[in-house]
């Protein structure tokens, strides 16, 4: 019967842990320097922060949270858990980003919620869909509703 | 092979309908090959190693066979990785339409739906179209995601109320096709259907200017009906007394009508045609803003039908 | 133990005086709401989800008797609505997610792996009480107004309709937590709790799929839960990313929901599939074909089953890269359901096949998950799923997998496992005649519904074409024989609760631990931990001469 | 599967009522202490996944907002005082460091280390949520809120999409704020055991499985301070 104390969980040295407290400190401080530096585009912009994110947080899963002296399940466990959250955000931007949002050539009257079937030069008599405010609704009709103007196309909404 | 295409699925409408039908019945034989394989197997085990008949003794010790595993791995893959491209190549065809078809603006509502041709003419839940030329639908949705479904040109595209989406077919010979709304979208979800005409070019051109041909002769109050059911006023306004979205038609002919504004008004021909072409004009006390104007969607001869109509319903 | 296992029926001669088990052990209702047994556990989660599949079921007959004739038969378009909701709802949240993994599986694994108990007992309490209190919040939807969304709860309909769609989505939230914990409690049970000498291939194939399924609840019903807050804060505070009005995407909501609910089709029928690898080897008293091949198919099912859910939206405005990608994918998931089904085919090959009631359960399973992974198939493909999307062959699709299969599967593995838990053998014969109805009653209902949806009829139709009407009407008669079936089946198991317990240990001659303790168990399971000494479907001594 | 081994490996002497030391938290159905705390771990690492893909689905849903409107977004992010998010930060990452040490001091049977520690991580709990709440009472104040409730006129960027970004930041951080009341109150249960002596080296896991619970809610803070507070 193996001897069933603390030799069974391997804990390091206290010193470590001030040591990585530190560390998160100090990335800390990089993150707040990095925002404030634009690296050309947003998106490149979240990317770091996310990394320098990712880097605080794997410090404080492998020594905070053990993961590194636990047995390998555990890691497996958490791995497989963050990977079906990136399937999760890959498939959503696959399909949202790539999708063109397509505009009719002969489009007269927005589609905006106020502005069903406004008659062809008739008094603008917006009938409002049902409960919907009649207030300029964002996407895709940023136009105002009713009237004779050109093919108002419509502002596309990304 | 035919008999089979006619009982599963609806006449073809379309060239497109041809693809769809014969993966479709591809799959149906495929499917009937490998039940017949499945159940025919398994009847067989059961009946010829049925426990009555076996002398009793320990079974053969047969863990796996990794050969036959890997055959019906490896072979329905195979197959079903052909059957993605076919139907990918099918989805292409569908998704993206020829440049020179003849576009129609689409909006879906909460139970009906409205068209707009390129130069103006409007039309509820029916639309007209010339056989051999390619028409593209631009359709969006005012409230609830709807779903434009054609059965007989075998496509449907969910219609969205934050963008547009498109859906075409290209019509082979004349004929009525039946519209349906494929998007649970609540109460009357079941009742937003529409018709698409397929005339040959001359009756197209003919439908174009003055509308219809028999609806000249029918009599007022018939017209007036048929156009009750068919343009959607029935999804509001019923005919037995019970107030829905809109007030009921039953017996207001001569009424005193009060208004949200406190005003009264007499029902007679000049109330309903302001309320027909201008329903925000004066909205009845008690109902909701969201009657759409039918300005431009009926002819001067469709609104005297509806006053009859309205008359005669004492 | 000498020998194997003994022929079925030798071991007969059960409790002839009061012995001492888990049924009998303590008194009262207390002794059962503050049980931490994982056997109580299991029985009160079958009374509950039982209940559930009545409930359900008699919504069913309503939806398909209003469907008898195309305007009002007997009930009202907003009723009409309410209805179908319900029972989807029901069906799907209280009935077949629990089903088979909390009632059998709380009740079977523990035995079968030679445990004591399920690893965190309490937890496995909490998932109960959590169930329900769910399911109180799933009634209190009903009678205040019911729901007229669709199970799907799709926006922005769901978030513009009255009703109670907010009650109905918090009571899904809270049935979620109960599948977490039933997940979290199994994963942590097969990794900790073997008996000595069993090795993951020689645990029952019953344990790996539900390991599988395990897998599945803890990794999607989070964010389920998500999805649902979300929804009830767009309906409460219009927070706008839903709503097309405000800037949101509603088709957004179609990819946080599927991403739940396509493996919760796996949640549904994977342990569906662990009861037909435990009835088939036992019926046919020969040692299971593939049994790597079974365990690996069902934890490649869960996995890949992550990677699919966009083909319920192939027509949804989503963009035709997603489409092909989630097309190509859902022909991938196929193939291990596929290779699951030949192999239990050739586990028949040279057995000595007994039809008893469970096999006969088994057998109909095999032939409707065939007919509705083919016609999975169908969906799958794109330009075909253009067509069909949204019509009734994808309600004949899911009932053939979800009723054709996992319903099957859990009446096989309820009259399978019977003696076991309540030490009372059934009458044969009426099994047998229950079993028939059900299978002729639901092919009656749902073959014609694969015409009738091809032909174009959509799906959540109040009133339809008159040309429809012949085939719903046959499919109505279909749904009162298969209620008939149903009925006869309940009757046949309940009556045997006025017998004296007179179940043999193992009536069926199985060899998983399960069978080698007392019918019905002790509380501790076992009397002494078993050490293994023989793989769970070696039938016949000294066959095993290669692990 | 590479956890084959399990229970087997260690014990061979088995069986009923082989009293040899168990320690008094051994439960029933588990043969030695090494297994329950294995299965304790597993048990509690696939809770922390289940917390981690809870709060994915709104870090996704936020993503795909921003990416469909960042202006609207950058515009809104300026209500947020990043100094009192960083502060926050400090204040989780300090929390993180005393409940580790806490966990470290139960394993070495310290037990005034133990309860010394744990208090200072309650203490640390309580000042994020006092800071939480000036956020909170600025933003009611300034009408910042979500949904409907949104009553700020200077909107710049047209559209209303800031109201979708306050959405957002009181559902991202209303639920960590809950999960850290949870956390409070089940340091509390750890430290009301830990008084009364329950942990020594022999036996520390809820210590432990609070902790792991700690260090997630405090790793869900790191990824909400960079993309709320620090939108560039």
């Amino acid at each position: 019967m193996s001897d069933h104390s603390t030799t069974a969980h391997h804990h390091p040295p206290a010193k470590l842990y001030a040591g990585v407290l530190a560390a998160l400190l100090f990335l800390t401080v990089i993150t707040v320097a990095a925002s404030r530096v634009d690296f050309g585009s947003s998106s490149i912009n979240v990317v770091i922060a996310l990394a320098i994110a990712t880097c605080k947080a794997s410090l404080v899963i492998l020594y905070f949270m053990h993961l590194r002296y636990d047995k390998p399940l555990n890691s497996l466990i958490l791995l497989t858990g963050v990977l079906f959250l990136g399937v999760l955000l890959a498939f959503c931007l696959i399909d949202i980003d790539s999708r063109f949002p397509s505009r009719p050539s002969n489009l007269k009257v927005p589609i905006a919620a106020g502005a069903a079937a406004a008659g062809a030069g008739a008094a603008p008599g917006t009938a409002p869909a049902a409960g919907a405010p009649a207030a300029g609704t964002p996407a895709p009709a940023a136009a105002p509703s009713g009237g004779t103007q050109p093919a108002a196309a419509p502002t596309p909404s990304h | 092979m035919n008999w089979l295409r006619s009982v599963m699925l609806p006449a073809e409408g379309s060239s497109y309908a041809r693809e769809v039908d014969t993966l479709y019945l591809f799959l149906v034989w495929l499917s009937v090959f490998f039940f017949v394989l499945i159940a025919g197997l398994m009847g067989w085990f059961v009946w010829r190693y049925r426990k009555s008949r076996s002398r009793g003794g320990p079974t053969p010790y047969i863990t796996h066979h990794t050969g036959l595993e890997l055959v019906w791995s490896v072979i329905p893959l195979l197959i079903l990785i052909g059957i993605f491209f076919w139907g990918f190549h099918g989805f292409i065809k569908a998704n993206v339409a020829p440049g020179d078809a003849l576009e129609i603006q689409v909006t879906g509502k909460k139970w009906l739906w409205t068209f707009e041709y390129p130069n103006g003419t409007r039309s509820i839940n029916s639309i007209h179209v010339p056989v051999g030329r390619p028409v593209k639908l631009v359709m969006s949705s005012e409230d609830v995601i709807h779903s434009f479904f054609i059965p007989s040109f075998r496509v449907k595209q969910d219609v969205l109320p934050n963008r547009y989406t498109e859906l075409w077919f290209d019509p082979v010979k004349p004929g009525v096709h039946q519209v349906f709304c494929a998007e649970y979208c609540g109460k009357s979800h079941s009742d937003m259907m529409a018709k698409i005409y397929v005339d040959d070019q001359a009756a197209y051109e003919k439908w174009l200017e003055e509308g219809d041909e028999e609806l000249k002769k029918m009599p007022l109050p018939e017209l007036g009906k048929l156009i009750y059911e068919t343009r959607g006023c029935n999804t509001c306004h019923s005919i037995d007394g019970t107030p829905g979205q809109g007030p009921s038609f039953k017996g207001i002919w001569g009424q005193q009508h009060k208004f949200a504004d406190g005003s009264t008004a007499v029902v007679d021909a000049n109330y309903i045609r302001k309320s027909v072409l201008e329903p925000q004009a004066q909205v009845r006390a008690g109902y909701e803003p969201i009657m759409p104007t039918f300005q431009g969607l009926l002819r001067e001869r469709e609104i005297l039908a509806v006053i009859e109509y309205i008359k005669s319903l004492r | 133990m000498a020998d194997v296992i003994a022929a079925p029926g030798q071991l007969s001669g059960g409790g002839t005086q009061e012995q001492k088990n888990y049924l009998n052990e303590t008194k009262g209702i207390a002794s059962w709401l503050f049980t931490v047994d994982h056997k109580r556990i299991g029985i009160m989660y079958l009374w509950a989800v039982l209940a559930s599949f009545f409930i359900g079921g008699v919504f069913a007959l309503l939806v398909r008797l209003e469907l008898l004739t195309p305007k009002e038969t007997i009930m009202s378009a907003e009723a009409y609505n309410r209805v179908f909701t319900l029972h989807g709802a029901v069906m799907v949240f209280l009935f077949i997610i629990p089903s088979i993994p909390a009632a059998l599986g709380n009740f079977v694994l523990p035995l079968m792996l030679g445990a004591k108990d399920v690893a965190f007992p309490r937890l496995n309490l909490a998932s109960f009480w959590i169930y329900a209190i769910g399911a109180i919040f799933a009634v209190t939807a009903m009678v205040t107004g019911g729901v007229d969304t669709g199970w799907t709860f799709y926006t922005p309909y769901s978030t513009t309709t009255s009703g109670a769609v907010s009650t109905m989505t918090f009571a899904a939230f809270i049935l979620g937590f109960s599948s977490i914990f039933t997940g979290i409690n199994f994963i942590a049970t097969i990794h900790k709790l073997r008996a000595p000498g069993m090795s993951w291939y020689k645990m029952p194939l019953f344990c790996w799929s539900m390991y599988a399924t395990s897998i599945i609840q803890v990794l999607a019903t989070p964010v389920l839960g998500i999805t649902l807050l979300l929804l009830i804060m767009e309906r409460a505070f219009q927070i706008g990313i839903f709503d097309a009005k405000l800037g949101g995407d509603p088709v957004l909501f179609q990819h946080f929901f599927w991403f739940y609910s396509h493996p919760a089709v796996y949640i549904m029928i994977l342990p569906g599939m662990a009861i037909i690898s435990e009835i088939i080897p036992v019926f046919s008293r020969k040692t299971i074909f593939g049994y790597k091949a079974i365990a690996f198919s069902s934890v490649a099912i869960a996995l890949v089953g992550f990677f699919v859910w966009g083909h319920h939206m192939f027509v949804s405005g989503q963009s035709v890269l997603a489409g092909a990608i989630f097309s190509f994918l859902t022909f991938l998931v196929a193939i291990p359901s596929a290779i699951k089904v030949f192999n239990w085919l050739t586990t028949m090959y040279k057995g000595q096949i007994s039809l008893k009631t469970p096999m006969l359960y088994a057998l109909s399973f095999l032939l409707l998950f065939a007919i509705g992974g083919l016609t999975g198939v169908f969906l799958g493909a794109l330009s075909v799923n253009v067509h069909l999307h949204d019509t009734y062959f994808v309600v004949a699709h899911f009932h053939y997998v979800m009723m054709g299969g996992t319903v099957i599967a859990f009446l096989g593995g309820l009259h399978y496992w019977w003696p076991k838990m309540f030490g009372r053998m059934f009458n044969e014969r009426v099994g047998a005649i229950a079993c028939a109805l059900v299978f002729i009653g639901f092919n009656v209902t749902f073959l014609t519904q694969f015409v009738l949806g091809s032909q174009g009829m959509p799906r959540r139709y109040y009133n339809y074409l008159d040309q429809f009407q012949p085939l719903h009407a046959f499919s109505t008669f279909g749904s009162w024989i298969l209620g008939l079936g149903l009925l006869i089946a309940a009757v046949n198991l309940f009556s045997t609760f006025r017998k004296k317990p007179d179940a043999p240990r193992n009536p069926w001659g199985a060899a998983t631990l399960e069978w080698q303790t007392d019918t019905p168990p002790i509380t501790h399971n076992f009397h002494h931990t078993p050490t293994i000494d023989h793989g769970p479907y070696d039938y016949f001594p000294g066959q095993r001469k290669h692990a | 599967m590479s956890q084959v081994t399990g229970a087997t490996g260690a014990s061979t002497i088995h069986g009923h009522g082989h009293e040899h030391g168990h320690s008094p938290f051994l439960q029933h159905h588990f043969a030695e202490m090494e297994q329950q705390f294995d299965a304790s771990k597993i048990g509690m690492w696939l809770f922390l996944v289940t917390e981690i893909l809870l709060f994915g689905g709104l870090f996704v849903g936020f993503g795909i907002m921003q990416g469909k409107f960042p202006e609207a977004f950058y515009e809104a992010h300026h209500h947020l005082d990043w100094k009192l998010g960083a502060l926050n930060t400090v204040v989780l990452l300090v929390s993180s460091y005393t409940m580790v040490m806490a966990v470290h001091s139960a394993s070495k049977s310290n037990q005034k280390a133990l309860i010394r520690y744990l208090v200072i991580t309650l203490l640390c709990a309580a000042i994020f949520l006092v800071v939480k709440y000036f956020e909170y009472e600025h933003k009611i104040h300034d009408g910042l809120l979500p949904g409907k409730f949104y009553t700020y006129k200077g909107d710049h960027v047209p559209g209303g999409q800031q109201a979708t970004f306050f959405s957002f930041y009181f559902m991202m951080t209303g639920l960590h704020g809950l999960h850290i009341l949870g956390g409070m109150t089940v340091i509390g249960w750890v430290l009301k055991r830990a008084i009364a002596g329950h942990f020594n080296s022999s036996y520390y896991t809820p210590v432990d499985l609070v902790g792991l619970y700690w260090h997630l809610v405090d790793l869900i803070w790191i990824y909400l301070f960079p993309l709320l507070y620090l939108i560039s």
